[in-house]
């Protein structure tokens, strides 16, 4: 195994920093009281809580009391649709796309066996939704549309805000699964004009485990689950207090850094394509622009996924795949297939996701150890093509 | 997830690439991921004397292809014909569950090989 | 305010032990992978995800993979209902107690509006549950029981083992709702013959916003949301990671120390409850005997349950209420209402629950300043009967 | 949750007890949440000259319990007559939301109070 360790897979979790961890520490600590005790003990918790969701709020150009916290992106995409699905009075029509997250697309999917009608829309070779075909898949029994702000492996940033503005204009109910752009790029939810945000803490930086939806104020979707009234009644159990506020200091701190993160990272993405570029047969997926800042996807010809991680695993490089083989199914990603990649190329995608703490000693390294692991698959490959 | 030997295999595949005189070609696919592997043999009396393998697939299909040329490497046709998929990720000391189907290429592709061998050689035989 | 602290509300949250952060702090650092990650990073906390749910298993006598982590134990609750509900073809019939926490109460007054009948079995003046009432309640429609291990406020233990062998017998899905008494008194899944179990880490001494549900093997539920597919689908979402290995550990712990533990707190409780009943006025709500080892319910007749936490606040004890001005609600606790309290008794109700940490000390603390606490606010009331 | 001014008058709550010379009894029980308060008052040439309260209820009644009688002790009944719930909330510096009801008894025990004031000594007076 490499002595040297370079974190890639930002897209998939990221560390939490450590401001945010000692943010939290107190609320593993003395900070224990449950927030719903009348005891001083639960007092100092609750308003902790309440100024957590305050900065939440502000961070999203939103309210306090439109700020409910979940347990994560999975949750709050779940919470939205089958919410807004449960307030239905009979089954309706949903708008989505077919590049979104499982926690999507899966809900949409189970939706349907319950009733509901789903249009799932295409998208362009580079991932991209045209915002005119939101407009013509809408009937008068669609409640909601729901498309991701930026997509979790390709990174194609979806234009939400000209959807939002559709929305609005037809009285439909927009939802936005902004887990991967949330702490990447500004989001402000009245200029995007959505009325139900889903956003995850450990994907900037915060823990696993805890995040959060905004919901508009006036709009109506009905809680999942019953309990103890926590959240106000949109998501009850006992609150995850650390999770809470590790989740509001990572916000703040990302959304703080923005600008100038934001360069850095377009910067180095960009050098990391360039480089990649350069080894044969090599195609970058995705929008070359309309992408997340820290995004690189691209697929190696002639060889399979699982096997390219493997080898870069093998140099201390942590990246993912949309391959088949890396996540047990058969089938590759559905947002490479959707995006028209034949099965082999789909097979030979890898993303490479940076964030907060790579530099460009990281991709220095990087560019130097890719074209050797590409080179020695390829040299095993029945297909290739050696370099 | 992949224990030493298989990464072993991965990092150091043995017998990789294209024998320039086989005396037969195994192919294989697996419909399911995707995989696919090419065996070449050389066989001197009925015995295995060479064998190389090319393979498209994942960590597991690799090592599996590279781990069944070192057992078939100077055994007899009838002998490598009794190897299956299973003896393949035994010897490798096991594969994670998810991963048992991207072994079965390599004990497939080396029956397809003898098959081509016996049908180029042993033709008259059989029949 | 008091410079001594005392917290007796271990019923509503304990705090997180020393050696419970200890074995969280890692994977809040450097282990931050995702556990679906194939990289090392990604495999190391993935193999400590599973280990934790070995120990998991362990302490419950369940197998490993009959555990599925949650965000706590109003999740729990939900999942192990509604989705036995979701996979029911026609409505169906689901038997509970009067007793049960909201988290299973409201789940089955929600499942009654899609047409599920529920039978609500009563409880007697100590809040027993009589089996043999459970057997009579069943129809040939029910697919459910779900009966309480031990009541939160009132501490009462069920006889869960016996409801078990009827569900069993009859062939028919068995919940208990374990929250209170995991890691407070032995759980064996095998012996209570219970097909699904929730508990919840920040009852034990583990972090808040984690908990497990318990599902035998072969017993189908439905997921109630979809995503990546983790927690076998049955729970998918990025996994709480540092929540998982606090809940582990410290369910490890309490688990461990069980037969010192239990001791201690029923001796510790038995003097509370002898000491509060020297009072004039004071009632004991619940069991004498089958409670939980650290839960003390009186009622102070002649006063109001807020006001008595609030005085007790003053003194630096923290305790709970089920008086309806503690909670916001106009109406008093539905378990006090159902183990036949009045309106005013089941107002001045105190829940002192100890737990880790409290010692005869604390114990001679709270015996000191209680009647005072009381005796200032009966001077106070009209309908005192001053002491 | 609360304020100080609301914590010092449940703490120290003013004017407690009965008046064994009152003029006057109110009471007033809320059916919603059980709270009861009774109020006393002596009063000299129309001029409330001793109040004193009993209560049974949250920190929330207690405090406005005492803060009313305070408000009260000195006023001419007509001054006393305009006090609302509302009044004593604001000169405790506020409520939290969720506990505004349980200050409403206080002023509404005031009222019955000097109701009774008037149907026992100013009977004549009226119609
Ligand atoms: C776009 C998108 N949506 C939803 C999720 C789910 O978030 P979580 O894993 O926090 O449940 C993810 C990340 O896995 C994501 O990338
Ligand atoms: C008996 C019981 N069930 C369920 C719960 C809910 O657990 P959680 O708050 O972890 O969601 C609690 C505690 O609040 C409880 O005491």
């Amino acid at each position: 195994m490499s002595d040297r360790q370079v974190y890639m897979d930002h897209g998939a979790t990221t560390p939490v920093r450590e401001e945010v961890l000692e943010a939290m520490l107190p609320f593993l600590r003395e900070q224990y009281g449950n927030p719903s005790s009348v005891h001083a003990k639960g007092r100092a918790v609750r308003s902790a809580v309440e100024n957590a969701r305050e900065k939440t709020a502000l961070a999203l150009g939103a309210n306090t009391e439109e700020i409910y916290f979940t347990s994560g992106g999975t949750e709050s995409n779940n919470i939205a649709l089958r919410g807004a699905a449960k307030k239905q009075k009979k089954p309706g029509h949903i708008i989505t796309s077919v590049v979104e997250h499982h926690a999507v697309l899966d809900v949409c999917r189970d939706l349907e066996k319950e009733g509901h009608r789903v249009t799932y829309l295409p998208v362009d070779s580079s991932g991209l939704l045209d915002p005119a075909a939101v407009e013509k898949a809408i009937t008068p029994e669609t409640f909601i549309i729901s498309i991701m702000a930026a997509n979790n492996e390709i990174g194609t940033l979806q234009p939400v805000g000209e959807i939002g503005a559709i929305a609005a204009g037809h009285n439909i109910l927009f939802h936005t699964d902004a887990v991967q752009v949330t702490g990447q790029l500004p989001v402000d939810v009245k200029k995007l004009q959505v009325d139900l945000l889903s956003l995850s803490a450990h994907k900037f930086n915060g823990p696993k485990g805890v995040g959060a939806l905004y919901r508009r104020k006036g709009v109506k979707i009905d809680p999942l689950y019953r309990g103890g009234g926590q959240e106000r009644k949109l998501r009850p159990g006992t609150e995850n207090v650390p999770g809470i506020i590790g989740l509001s200091r990572a916000l703040e701190l990302s959304v703080e850094e923005i600008p100038r993160k934001t360069k850095t990272l377009q910067s180095l993405r960009d050098r990391l394509i360039r480089g990649l570029l350069k080894i044969d047969d090599v195609v970058l997926n995705g929008h070359p622009e309309k992408r997340l800042p820290g995004n690189v996807n691209v697929s190696f010809k002639y060889i399979e996924g699982e096997s390219i991680l493997l080898g870069l695993d093998m140099q201390g490089i942590a990246a993912s795949s949309g391959s088949a083989c890396s996540s047990g199914s058969l089938d590759p990603s559905h947002v490479l297939s959707a995006i028209g990649l034949d099965h082999h190329t789909a097979h030979g995608s890898i993303r490479f996701t940076m964030g907060w703490g790579n530099s460009e000693a990281d991709l220095d390294y990087v560019l130097d150890k890719v074209p050797g692991v590409v080179e020695k698959l390829r040299l095993i490959s029945p297909m290739g093509k050696s370099v | 997830m992949y224990n030493e030997k298989v990464v072993d295999h991965f990092n150091n595949p043995r017998n990789v690439g294209e024998l320039a005189d086989a005396d037969a070609v195994g192919e294989t696919g697996s419909f399911k991921c995707g995989d696919t592997m090419t065996l070449y043999l050389k066989v001197k009396d009925g015995i295995i004397e060479d064998v190389s393998f090319q393979t498209y697939g994942c960590g597991a299909a690799i090592a599996s292809s590279s781990m069944l040329t070192e057992m078939v490497k100077g055994k007899t046709l009838e002998q490598a014909l009794k190897i299956s998929n299973q003896d393949v990720a035994d010897e490798l000391g096991g594969l994670p569950p998810l991963k048992l189907h991207c072994s079965n290429l390599a004990a497939d592709a080396l029956h397809n090989a003898i098959a081509d061998y016996r049908s180029k050689y042993e033709a008259g035989k059989t029949g």
